[in-house]
């Protein structure tokens, strides 16, 4: 129904240094649909942010991608780099970093926006230049025209008097403001993807409720799909149609939002789950909590990563074996879902929510 | 964003056997550790603790006194170290030949194979006071009959050993960048600490004040000080006057990084925390805010020396700083003024080479001291 | 020393505890902040309020709950409890163990001292709070050692104590904090809290900038530790699901005024205030079927400048519900019930949405 | 914009004022005042001074006057007359010996500005974007030893290797056969020919130096996020370099383009000195040494000017370059 738009499958970036190697991102497969929206979820340190980095070859040196495939449709037919991929599939993790044919994926075919846009953005440019200087990056057109392209740009996602603002710097706009400026930047190209790294965390609630609903009005209009990378639950319940939640540089689960919150099957999730203050009816009942803390990069553990802290790990088999990935019916079906998990063997395990323990999930 | 992952080189965590002993490691433990991995800043230390070593003990390390001379070895050129493995092992030099020219009247010298001049360990040679404390004629190195010509980095004019003068000169050259760096720390932590501290509109004129000094050229201004200084001071006042000078100057730098690193450390919290566990003034100063600023201030001093000692360098040079009979390396350079003097005697730039040896020591390990100096922040 | 007659009645405060019950009380406090610019600081001079005329009751064992969004004043009002800050105008009522009721927003350093040790903070972010150079002992203990509360042995057995009581092993207080992770860094903060056995502890985000799992295990133990040790809460966070699971009551701040006030339930149920109501529902709910439930209307705008508020209700610019005496009258803090109260002409008459419970 | 000039420019009048307070004290240092100096020499010389002139000479510069008087003298000639005093060396205005050296300075100074930028940018942006390569290590330790070197040492050392190899006096802008000819092409090439090494001495210091400031700089801005925000949108490597992070990191060399001034006088009183060229340096010193202070003192006192209307003119261009500043002053 929904065609892959981006597909990952086996990405590691590792970070080589003295002491030793960091593997950020250590086999992570996920799939983006076609105009859907991909909440990547995870606590800090779990390689989200690489995951997303990782995609458009971002990751600074020492930092490497190592191994892995992340397969991108390209657009239209006529794409005379699509020619020499294979059913207008690029894998982007074999294109040159540097290279011509990712630089035309780069802000035309996928955007990205970031945190923290005060410090994302160029503090010695207008926020009108550097828009218009994404729209002559990538189409032939004129100054004057990209400059009111600019301004139309600025006016889609809400900013009052575009055609003031688009001369202002980002030190003389708000948080909020900024922010939208950075998603006219990155929509100005019409991409496919918007990969968006925790566009919301620094923006307080009701800033971050405008911001969000933008991003929903404008995907509806465009037609993109979004790869949204948050650690907020909240956040992924307003805006997912599918999750994948990430632990130590691995997906561990992947399905649809729903799923997710009432029907999740791997013990990380469940806990996180568990573990978040809701909002909803108050008792002050103590929150279900996951002992310890996430394990430095450093000090990953052998096997299953979540071992360590995992209520229901089995010893002698989840410190040993990393799980694989299992996955019920396809991929590019909607209702299917993939668990890394040892506690389920088969796909069939996954589909009914059953793990070997004979344990019915919730 | 917030990836611990993004820097790994932050955490020097490498085998878990060593987890604790860096969990409770102080801060002047982290600094080194981080100092010992940058190899250029560990070769200048190598440097730096030699060339002190050096000025510190210069009457025994060098084989002359620095006013020992013989007049006809004037010019005598460098001669090389032998060594001879007959019935042990023994050092020497060959002697000279000379004689003069009769145009310029200097004399030419030339290496005379026939003599040796035998060299030992801890000969006897002149007399000398270690630091005024006791006499002794012990030396570290020199010819076994006292009266030998041994000139390893050849003479000056008045046939003076220019090894042992740029040993006797060492001591001077890298004391004057200490006691002037410890003056301008002195005055800048005092106006920098006050600037910082106060705030307001003395922290505004303390900075117009240090921009105002900033603007003034240096040398200049050095030199009208320097030449302001009456010739009949000794060698030890006009020593103290030259320090004092250089360190007016090097001052305004170092009162920014105390002011800037005092604002940076007092709007840290764990101040604030300290301040409402209800810990006094003083104390926070004390054991809160000068421990962070410490490694960072000893980077600066260590990256300011080395302007104090080519300033000293600069004007003795031109005759303006120390006079003879005081030996610095400015002083020894004093004497290669003269292009044509050069061509007769280039080995009288070595003292230049000194200098530079001892100035680039002091930037690799000011450098390697800055970047370690905050090991906590990643 | 100013000492403040304890039975005297406070009608303007909403809260109808005894006032027995009451820890502190903060009357009218306001803190403006000086900002000067220009050549030597001269030529220009501009001050705002960062807190405005405050008023609010503490009591006893309860958690207060301060939220708002950044800017609105409630880290400032935070710091003038603690008196990090001298408040520029008002009272800070605080009744003592033998029930003399003392205002400390009089007080000098000196007089502050002993006030310390009973009025303690956790800062949001243990990296920063922590000094890297000092070791868990030197740090958990300076609060003793300065109070000249113990020493020697004495310091270590009580500093041993209080890191067991926050889930630390006393074994590890010679490291130094670089040692320790996120969360632990966070349990060291609030064991130099705990270590002088205070009455009333202010944690200004104490949880926000740890992870999710590591954040329920610290609200826990924050619950754990009032319970045992009767402690006294004020809460500041802008994270309206913490303070619903945390708190007993909440009061709600916008440009430096309390605008609203009641207890959590009550408060998040049925809010009162405009600006609370639109707080609520731009907050994400973890539960995907809940979206259809929500209407889909964001605040309009952006927080003001606090150097120049709007004019009559501050909040009337961005406000659904603004009616023409909104831009002119200020409205005043109107009682609602118990112990409630709402900053808002119409607080009686608007029927305001609150978190919908499923 | 111009109420922040004539702000600043009025700044500029208590620095001048301070600075003219220094240079006088400089003059007044030595122990009497210059006309006993004067004296004392001609009577050296065997020669004697008529008691009018004498009279006449202290009246002008109001020396039998309190010092306040003294140092107002001194301060309206200069500012109504261009009068800084008369040389006793020279037997000459002190305003004519400097007017015939100073273009000389100025020359050579933009001449080492121009040819330090020139070689010290591109390497300092190379050094940072090509990291820990080859080049770079060639590069920062080239730096290294720039800085390490001492301007006149290398002088020095190679007018040495000139005289003892090539035969080749050096000393002075010309040589003897073009030093009082007309300009044209012969002297022009020989002016060329003497220019290069006092300009390549002079530079290298702050080659040096720059290219490991700027090599700190562009690292520290390479790191932000901006740089992989303009990345992220398909930006090519060397339009982002030059349109962001360089821009960026330049800006603190656009603010000391000021600090030149100051630089250049250290460097050039030494290395003139000992490659003889007729610049203020080697005036300044022979002043010095012979204690001819109303020179010294101006010679110091235009320095310190020009060095105060250098950081005017930094600090205007930064405006002019940098948002963020210019918005402070909006």
């Amino acid at each position: 129904m929904d065609p892959a738009l981006l597909r990952v499958r086996g990405l590691r970036t590792h970070f080589a240094s003295p002491e030793g190697v960091v593997r950020a991102v250590d086999g992570v497969d996920l799939v983006v649909r076609e105009g859907q929206t991909l909440c990547v979820v995870g606590e800090s340190g779990c390689g989200k942010s690489m995951t997303a980095r990782s995609i458009l070859q971002l990751v600074d040196p020492p930092g490497r991608i190592v191994d892995g495939e992340i397969l991108f449709r390209l657009g239209a037919p006529a794409e005379p780099r699509a020619a020499a991929a294979e059913h207008g599939v690029v894998d982007l993790a074999r294109l040159d970093p540097r290279g011509r044919a990712m630089r035309r994926i780069r802000g035309k075919e996928i955007a990205m926006i970031f945190q923290e846009p005060m410090v994302s953005l160029s503090p010695v440019h207008t926020i009108g230049h550097q828009i218009a200087e994404n729209i002559r990056t990538h189409q032939d057109v004129s100054k004057k025209e990209a400059r009111d392209r600019a301004i139309e740009e600025l006016r889609r996602v809400g900013i009052p008097r575009p055609e003031h603002r688009v001369d202002a710097y980002t030190f003389q706009l708000s948080g909020g403001m900024r922010q939208r400026a950075m998603i006219a930047m990155a929509l100005a190209c019409r991409p496919k993807l918007l990969i968006a790294d925790e566009p919301t965390t620094a923006l307080d609630v009701t800033t971050q409720a405008q911001i969000l609903e933008l991003l929903q009005e404008l995907q509806e209009q465009l037609g993109m799909a979004v790869m949204f990378i948050t650690h907020d639950l909240g956040v992924v319940a307003e805006i997912a149609d599918e999750v994948a939640v990430m632990y130590l540089g691995l997906v561990v689960e992947q399905c649809g939002v729903d799923e997710l919150f009432h029907d999740p099957r791997h013990p990380y999730t469940k806990a996180l789950l568990e573990s978040v203050p809701t909002a909803g009816p108050r008792a002050k009942q103590r929150l279900t909590t996951i002992t310890g803390s996430v394990p430095h990069p450093y000090h990953r553990p052998k096997g299953c990563p979540f071992h360590t802290r995992c209520r229901q790990a089995i010893p002698g088999e989840c410190d040993h074996k990393l799980p694989p990935v299992l996955a019920t019916g396809t991929a590019d079906h909607p209702g299917s879902r993939a668990v890394r998990c040892l506690l389920y063997q088969t796909p069939a395990d996954v589909a009914a929510g059953v793990d070997t323990l004979g344990e019915v999930s919730r | 964003m917030n990836d611990p992952v993004s820097d790994p080189a932050s955490d020097p965590v490498r085998d878990p056997d060593r987890d604790e002993e860096i969990y409770v490691a102080p801060q002047y433990k982290l600094v080194w550790w981080r100092f010992r991995r940058n190899r250029l800043a560990v070769a200048g230390l190598v440097v730096l603790g030699f060339l002190y070593l050096l000025a510190a003990f210069c009457e025994f390390w060098a084989p002359h006194t620095q006013d020992h001379y013989r007049a006809v070895y004037s010019y005598a050129p460098p001669q090389r170290i032998h060594v001879s493995f007959d019935g042990g092992v023994h050092f020497f030099v060959y002697g000279y030949k000379s004689r003069p020219d009769p145009e310029t009247l200097l004399r030419t010298f030339t290496v005379d194979r026939s003599t040796r001049v035998p060299l030992r360990f801890f000969p006897r040679g002149e007399t000398y006071q270690l630091w005024g404390l006791f006499g002794t004629d012990r030396h570290f190195f020199g010819p076994v009959k006292p009266g030998d010509p041994m000139y390893l980095f050849g003479a000056d004019e008045q046939g003076r050993d220019l090894f042992s003068r740029l040993i006797y000169g060492s001591r001077i050259s890298m004391s004057v960048g200490l006691v002037g760096v410890f003056l301008s720390l002195a005055l800048g932590v005092l106006l920098g600490g006050i600037s910082g501290y106060l705030g307001g509109i003395t922290d505004n004129l303390i900075q117009r004040f240090i921009e105002f000094f900033m603007s003034i050229p240096t040398l200049p201004l050095w030199l009208g000080l320097a030449a302001a200084i009456p010739s009949g001071w000794g060698p030890i006042t006009s020593y103290f006057a030259i320090t004092i000078i250089l360190s007016l100057m090097g001052w305004t730098g170092l009162a920014r990084v105390v002011r800037s690193r005092f604002f940076q450390i007092r709007s840290e919290d764990y101040v604030l925390a300290a301040e409402l566990d209800g810990v006094r003034r003083m104390r926070i100063i004390r054991r809160h805010m000068l421990p962070a600023f410490t490694s960072h201030v000893i980077a600066s001093l260590t990256l300011s020396i080395p302007g104090m000692i080519l300033g000293e360098t600069a004007l003795s040079f031109l005759g303006l700083g120390l006079q003879p009979p005081v030996v610095s390396w400015g002083v020894l350079l004093n004497d290669a003024q003269n292009v044509r003097v050069l061509s007769t005697a280039p080995w009288l730039l070595l003292s230049g080479a000194a200098v530079v040896v001892a100035v680039m020591a002091l930037n690799f390990v000011g450098d390697g001291l800055r970047d370690a100096a905050d090991p906590y922040e990643s | 020393m100013t000492t403040v007659n304890a039975d005297r009645s406070h009608t303007d405060a909403p809260s109808g505890a005894a006032s027995a019950d009451v820890l502190l009380r903060i009357r009218n406090l306001s803190m403006r902040f000086q900002l000067s610019s220009g050549f030597l600081g001269l030529t220009g001079r501009t001050s705002f309020h960062a807190v405005r005329e405050v008023n609010l009751s503490i009591r006893r064992g309860e958690t207060l709950g301060l939220v708002g969004e950044s800017g609105c004043g409630k880290t400032t009002l935070g710091r003038c409890v603690l008196r990090a800050y001298k408040p520029t105008h008002g009272e800070l009522a605080y009744r003592r163990e033998d029930g003399t009721v003392v205002d400390l927003a009089r007080l000098g350093r000196g007089e502050l001292r002993p006030y310390r040790r009973e009025i303690r903070t956790v800062f949001q972010d243990p990296n920063s709070s922590l000094n890297p150079r000092m070791t868990l002992l030197q740090i958990v203990g300076e609060p003793l050692l300065v109070n000249d509360l113990a020493r020697g042995a004495e310091l270590r057995d009580r500093v041993a104590e209080v890191l067991r009581l926050v889930g630390l092993r006393p074994e590890y207080m010679r490291r130094y904090p670089h040692a320790f992770s996120g969360g632990e860094r966070q349990r060291i903060g609030i064991a130099r809290a705990l270590v002088t056995r205070p009455r009333l502890v202010v944690a200004d985000e104490a949880v926000s900038a740890l992870d999710v799992s590591v954040r329920s295990q610290i609200l826990n133990l924050l619950e754990d530790l009032q319970e045992q040790l009767g402690l006294t809460y004020l809460f500041v966070s802008h994270d309206l699901s913490v303070i619903r699971h945390l708190c007993d009551r909440v009061a709600v701040m916008y440009l430096g005024r309390i605008v609203e006030e009641g207890a959590t339930d009550d408060l998040f149920t049925r809010p009162r205030h405009p600006y609370t109501e639109s707080l609520l529902r731009a907050l994400p709910l973890p539960d995907p079927r809940l979206r259809s439930t929500k209407k889909r209307v964001p605040l309009r705008g952006e927080v003001p400048d606090p150097a120049s508020p709007p004019p009559g209700c501050t909040f009337h610019p961005r406000c659904p519900y603004a009616q023409g005496r909104c831009a002119t009258d200020e409205p005043a803090l109107i009682p609602l019930g118990r112990s409630a109260a709402a900053r808002c002409h119409y607080a009686d008459s608007l029927q305001l949405a609150g978190v919908t419970d499923s | 914009m111009g109420l922040y000039l004539l702000r600043r420019v009025l700044a500029m009048v208590p620095t001048v004022f301070l600075v003219s307070l220094v240079s006088f004290t400089i003059i007044q240092l030595p122990p009497g005042d210059f006309l006993d100096t004067v004296v004392a020499n001609l009577s050296q010389q065997g020669q004697t001074i008529e008691p009018a002139q004498l009279a006449a000479l202290r009246q002008r510069y109001a020396l039998d006057q309190p010092m306040v008087v003294q140092y107002t003298t001194w301060i309206t000639n200069i500012v109504t007359r261009g009068d800084f005093g008369q040389s006793m060396l020279y037997g000459k205005p002190v305003s004519e010996l400097i007017g015939e050296r100073l273009p000389l300075t100025l020359g050579l100074g933009v001449s080492v500005w121009l040819f330090g930028w020139a070689i010290a940018l591109p390497a300092g942006i190379y050094s940072a974007v090509r990291k820990y390569s080859l080049g770079d290590y060639v590069l920062t330790s080239m730096a290294f030893v720039g800085i390490a070197v001492p301007g006149f040492l290398l002088a020095l050392t190679v007018a040495f290797i000139q005289f003892r190899y090539f035969d080749k006096a050096v000393g002075g802008m010309f040589s003897p056969e073009y030093a009082d000819a007309a300009w044209n092409l012969g002297k022009l090439l020989d002016f060329l020919d003497h220019l290069w090494l006092p300009v390549l001495v002079l530079s290298l210091g702050g080659i040096g130096g720059t290219i490991r400031v700027l090599r700190a700089n562009l690292l520290d801005e390479l790191r932000k996020p901006y740089v992989v925000t303009a990345r992220s949108r398909g930006l090519s490597e060397r339009r982002l370099l030059v349109a962001y992070p360089v821009r960026v990191a330049l800006n603190p060399f656009i603010a000391t383009v000021g600090w030149l001034i100051p630089a250049l006088f250290d460097g050039e009183v030494l290395v003139s000195t000992v490659l003889g060229l007729e610049t203020t340096g080697p005036l300044l010193l022979r002043s010095l040494e012979s204690q001819d202070m109303y020179l010294a003192g101006s010679i110091i006192f235009i320095a310190c000017v020009l060095t105060v209307i250098g950081t005017l003119i930094s600090d205007i261009l930064l405006v002019l370059v940098d948002p963020r500043v210019r918005a402070g002053y909006a």
